[in-house]
């Protein structure tokens, strides 16, 4: 039997909040889909558009970005920041074309571990029903 | 031997016939109210009603990116793999002085090393040029010894003879063997319109002295003049990218983990990072002189190596520059500057 | 255009500015951009409805930027750009003596057979100059009063497209992008002296003109333009390809204008919308 | 199929060498024997070596062609394809294409004279190339002069052979260091050598250039400096032999970047002498 498609979910955390949000769902023994790949950045802030692009070029079928809900920022204005990034990357995606239910963004303070767990799930279940992400991987392999 | 005529309709069944099979074709396709020279498939609408394309020539034999190498990477190290022979090329819709940019590309890249990809891919491609009914303000092949009919570089020159049907003689015996091959499609019966207008070398003026430019850029290095002529220059890469002579290319590798690809890519001199050291020191670091570099190299020092001056009169340059650079307008005043002696 | 021939002449000769950019006319339908120096140089300045490109590009220019004081010849659109320039801190109000020309609007489409006015100038806002040292030329009709946000046909259309289609569409064009860079060079706003494409530790974006590395550059061009770009339209003008940027771009002027209120270059004080925000900003899409 | 004349050798990492924290020496070894019984060059010669997924990088060939079966490079660390060659191990596999450029006349114009070698910082490694070739057939050549400085003593280059270069009898060092590169953070106890920049300690160091040659590398500023004092010590400006840096990626002439005034640094470089250099347009 063919092996079943897994999608790659690459999720890209804030170290302060989601990410001790993340080990805290990790101790508490919440079990969420393996399919996650998560890396650490500073802060929400420092999550450049560039990530987003790269990691779907590279073969990620669904990208999550979270980080500390406004005014927990610990450098205190990076999540501002990053909302009005976003705001104008989504409005960029869309009109390029990209499905933008692929790029999911939240906000996971450190002690909502289930909220992370949850996410982690809902979006792996949401990308496994769209299928793999062709478009960009399409563009990779062209590029070879 | 009967004259050989062909009209639109046939070329474009000649040239959907071609790419069908192993041959890439390469002709000018329409693409928002401009013609561009484009690879193109058994079903790619062709575009007879233009004057020049915007792009040359140069894309079907030096593209703009192409792997020279490929290579897989594992634990007990690296294997190279061989890149597949060039593959053979129809190349419609070129001008004579596109043609004749081949030639010169010729020269660079057989000077002792063979860069075969170029050599290779040149010798197996049939050039068929269309000779010039029209021609702008820009255009100076004339200034630079060339001519609308000019054969030099082409296979099969196609004379208009009316606004759909061309004249076509070959120039090369490859070319005659091309006409040879595809004689069911070169019996057209169009009549020559005598109505239908067409021009000759004496229309062209000649702008300027092509020998007095060489010496002028030799004294004048540090002139003042190279930052009037391109204080409004923006120092893009829009007219070395359709130029039919800029050969100029950078090498870099994208690979995964295990696999990867090395390509020659298209780049220009009058990109800042073109010259920059790795220890941040760039010889070329203001807006002149890399524009000047640019004029120094076709008219000056491709002339010291291969005693031709890298450059047809074309006038792409003028055509494509957004600030308004003026190529024609610039080698006049150097060779006026030249003529009274002025610094 | 007497009035900019003596105005030219007047600064330079009493020595206020020691450049004056404007524009000559060098075709029957074609203008360029013109550097004098000196007074007698100055007969060649003009202004039409050729004059379309935008001089404040040449303010980020190092030898400009060594220059005392610059006078520059600036459309309504224009000057929205040299106020973006001065609110980012790469140049001063007094380093540039703005002659502000009423403009009728300008055309566009490709020399040297323009086509139509510009779809900019129908609704531009500032076709008498909104700030200026001295403002040249009869006063200018009405434009077309803007409604509620800022309409674009084109954007439009494009939006009412199904996702496939606007990436099959983003698709052709973008493959033809030859990475000529004449977009960046020609944009007011570009002025990064080392851009992110020209950065290989690490190659963000590739530098081959394949369709990974154009969908990229053209991406990180219009996000780094959002809430900067003025809609001048030059880098859709010089594109070698004719790619259509500027729906890119008038999408985020739309976004800014809709979710942050903000229109960029008509006021000396405001910040770039990214670089500041609002409590409560938009937030729908954030669980 | 005509041959591709961008295809690299592949090369086996035989040893690493950290000279200074950022300079590092590799040898290779030709992983084809086939290879390497074609393979020759003469001094002054470089090429260009793969990091295979990052790039090519260019530099001298440092080691003597009188040492048979490999070569070697020096390199700073500054770029991307750079910090993929750093972390190189011995066994693995990098590409190296060459030899190109043109050589140190070192048969036809040397032989029998005295020369002077000088070099500063990281422009070491193409003179020691030349050093080498001409320690190695001694007796063909009168006295020898090395005067060699760096920055500090932690960037000083091939340390060990410095020290064989000192206690040799026929050849006359001349070691130095920019003023305050001998304190002991550089690693650097009781400095025996000059103190002061190398176009000083030139004039100092009393070499009669009479008919003698000169063979000089560094920065360009060093360049600039050491050029009058050379001709000062009574070098012919024909016989001051320097190579030239310049940025590259193909090495064959192709594409353009070398390109200063006629001259193409990788085809009619990267040796010339001080006369030719001041026939060209100063674009370096």
């Amino acid at each position: 039997m063919e092996e079943k498609w897994e999608p790659t979910i690459i999720a890209f955390v804030c170290n302060w909040c989601t990410y001790a949000g993340a080990d805290l769902a990790g101790t508490s023994r919440f079990k969420y889909a393996p399919n996650v790949r998560v890396i650490k950045t500073p802060c929400t802030g420092r999550i450049d558009p560039m990530f987003v692009l790269s990691a779907l070029e590279r073969g990620a079928d669904g990208v999550i970005i979270s980080g500390c809900h406004p005014n927990d920022c610990h450098y205190n204005e990076g999540n501002f920041n990053a909302r009005r990034k976003y705001i104008m990357f989504r409005a960029l995606l869309t009109q390029l074309g990209v499905d933008l239910d692929r790029v999911t963004f939240a906000w996971c303070s450190a002690s909502e571990g289930i909220k992370f767990a949850g996410l982690v799930n809902e979006v792996t279940e949401k990308i496994k029903k769209m299928g793999p992400y062709t478009e960009f991987k399409q563009l990779n392999q062209d590029a070879r | 031997m009967a004259e050989i005529i062909i009209n639109r309709e046939k070329m474009t069944q000649l040239l959907h016939e071609i790419a069908g099979g192993e041959t890439e074709v390469f002709a000018p396709v329409l693409k928002e109210e401009a013609a561009y020279i484009t690879k193109i498939s058994q079903d790619t609408p062709i575009h007879y009603d233009f004057f020049i394309t915007v792009n040359s020539v140069k894309e079907a034999i030096f593209p703009r990116y192409e792997p020279i190498l490929k290579y897989k990477i594992d634990q007990e190290g690296v294997k190279l793999e061989d890149i597949p022979p060039m593959k053979p090329i129809v190349l419609f819709g070129g001008h004579p002085c596109d043609a004749a940019s081949l030639m010169l590309m010729e020269k660079l890249f057989g000077w002792d090393y063979n860069d075969h990809f170029y050599l290779d891919r040149r010798n197996k491609t049939i050039v068929i040029t269309l000779a010039c009914n029209e021609f702008d303000k820009d255009c100076f092949c004339t200034s630079l010894g060339y001519s609308p009919h000019g054969e030099i570089g082409s296979d099969i020159l196609l004379e208009s003879i009316s606004k759909e049907a061309w004249k076509a003689k070959a120039v090369t015996d490859r070319g005659k063997a091309f006409l040879e091959k595809h004689t069911a499609l070169f019996n057209a019966t169009e009549k020559p319109d005598p109505a239908f207008k067409t021009i000759q070398d004496k229309d062209i003026p000649v702008g300027f002295d092509k020998d007095a430019v060489k010496p002028w850029i030799k004294e004048n290095f540090e002139s003042e003049e190279w930052k009037k002529i391109t204080s409004k220059c923006w120092s893009c890469a829009a007219c070395t990218y359709v130029c039919p002579t800029c050969h100029c290319f950078d090498i870099t590798d994208d690979a995964s983990m295990w696999s990867g690809i090395r390509t020659k890519n298209w780049d220009a001199c009058t990109m800042p990072i073109f010259t920059l050291h790795a220890s941040q020191h760039n010889p070329r670091e203001a807006y002149y002189q890399r524009y000047r570099q640019r004029i120094a190299h076709k008219y000056s020092y491709y002339v010291d190596l291969f005693k031709v001056i890298s450059c047809t009169g074309c006038g792409r340059c003028s055509r494509v520059c957004g600030a308004g650079m003026n190529i024609l307008e610039i080698l006049t005043r150097i060779s006026n500057l030249a003529k009274k002696g002025g610094k | 255009m007497k009035e900019i021939i003596d105005k030219a002449k007047e600064l330079l000769s009493q020595g206020t500015v020691d450049l004056v950019i404007g524009y000559e006319q060098c075709g029957d339908k074609q203008c360029r951009p013109l550097f004098v120096e000196k007074p007698e140089e100055a007969d060649k300045l003009v202004f039409n409805e050729y004059c379309v490109h935008n001089l404040a590009t040449y303010l980020t220019r190092p030898e400009v930027k060594k220059t005392k004081r610059v006078a520059i010849v600036a459309k309504g659109c224009d000057i929205r750009a040299i106020i973006n320039l001065i609110t980012e801190n790469q140049s001063t109000r007094e380093h540039v003596y703005i002659i502000g020309m009423n403009c009728p609007g300008v055309i566009s489409g490709k020399a040297p057979n323009p086509t139509k006015h510009h779809a900019k100038c129908q609704y531009c806002k500032v076709r008498a100059p909104h700030i200026s040292d001295v403002t040249l030329g009869p006063t200018p009709p009405e434009s077309v009063p803007m409604d509620k946000t800022i309409i674009h046909q084109d954007v439009e259309e494009l939006k009412n497209k199904t996702k496939e289609e606007r990436w099959a569409f983003w698709k052709a064009q973008l493959s033809k992008c030859i990475r000529c860079y004449a977009c960046r060079q020609a944009c007011p706003m570009c002025y990064c002296n080392r851009c992110i494409v020209d950065l290989n530790t690490p190659q963000w974006i590739d530098t081959r003109s394949n369709l990974r590395g154009n969908l990229d550059w053209n991406i990180v061009r219009a996000y780094h333009l959002s809430g900067r770009c003025i809609d001048c339209g030059e880098c859709e003008r010089v594109c070698p390809a004719n790619i259509p940027l500027m729906l890119l771009n008038r999408t985020l002027q739309e976004e800014v204008k809709e979710k942050f209120n903000f229109e960029s270059g008509y006021d000396l004080e405001a910040c770039p919308p990214l670089t500041v925000f609002e409590k409560d900003d938009h937030e729908n899409f954030i669980r | 199929m005509s041959e591709n004349i961008y295809k690299p050798y592949l090369m086996k990492v035989a040893e690493v060498r950290d000279e200074t924290p950022d300079i590092k020496t590799l040898k290779l070894e030709f992983r084809d024997p086939a290879e390497a019984e074609k393979f020759s060059f003469k001094a002054g010669q470089f090429g260009l070596y793969s990091a295979f997924g990052a790039g090519e990088s260019t530099f001298c060939i440092a080691s003597s062609p009188t040492r048979k079966g490999y070569i070697e490079c020096t390199f700073r660390v500054a770029g991307r394809v750079t910090s993929q060659l750093r972390d190189v191990n011995p066994g693995d596999t990098i590409g190296f294409r060459g030899p190109y450029g043109n050589t140190f006349p070192v048969e036809e114009k040397f032989t029998g004279k005295s020369i002077t070698f000088v070099a500063g910082g990281i422009a070491l490694p193409p003179v020691r190339c030349v050093i080498w070739n001409v320690l190695d057939m001694r007796n063909k050549f009168k006295d020898i002069n090395i005067v060699y400085g760096a920055k500090t003593y932690q960037d000083l280059v091939y340390k060990d052979e410095l020290q064989q270069w000192q206690d040799a009898k026929d050849i006359n060092l001349i070691k130095t260091l920019d003023p305050g590169g001998d304190k002991a953070e550089y690693g650097c106890n009781n400095w025996d050598g000059k103190m002061g920049f190398v176009p000083t300690v030139l004039k100092e160091s009393g070499i009669n250039g009479k008919g003698g040659i000169a063979v000089l590398c560094g920065p360009p500023i060093m360049i600039k400096l050491s050029l009058p004092v050379l001709v000062e010590l009574g070098f012919a400006k024909e016989n001051i032999y320097t190579t030239l840096e310049n940025k590259m990626k193909c090495g064959l002439g192709k594409c353009g970047r070398c390109n200063v005034g006629s001259f193409y640094v990788c085809k009619h470089g990267p040796v010339l002498t001080a006369a030719d250099l001041e026939t060209m347009p100063d674009e370096f």
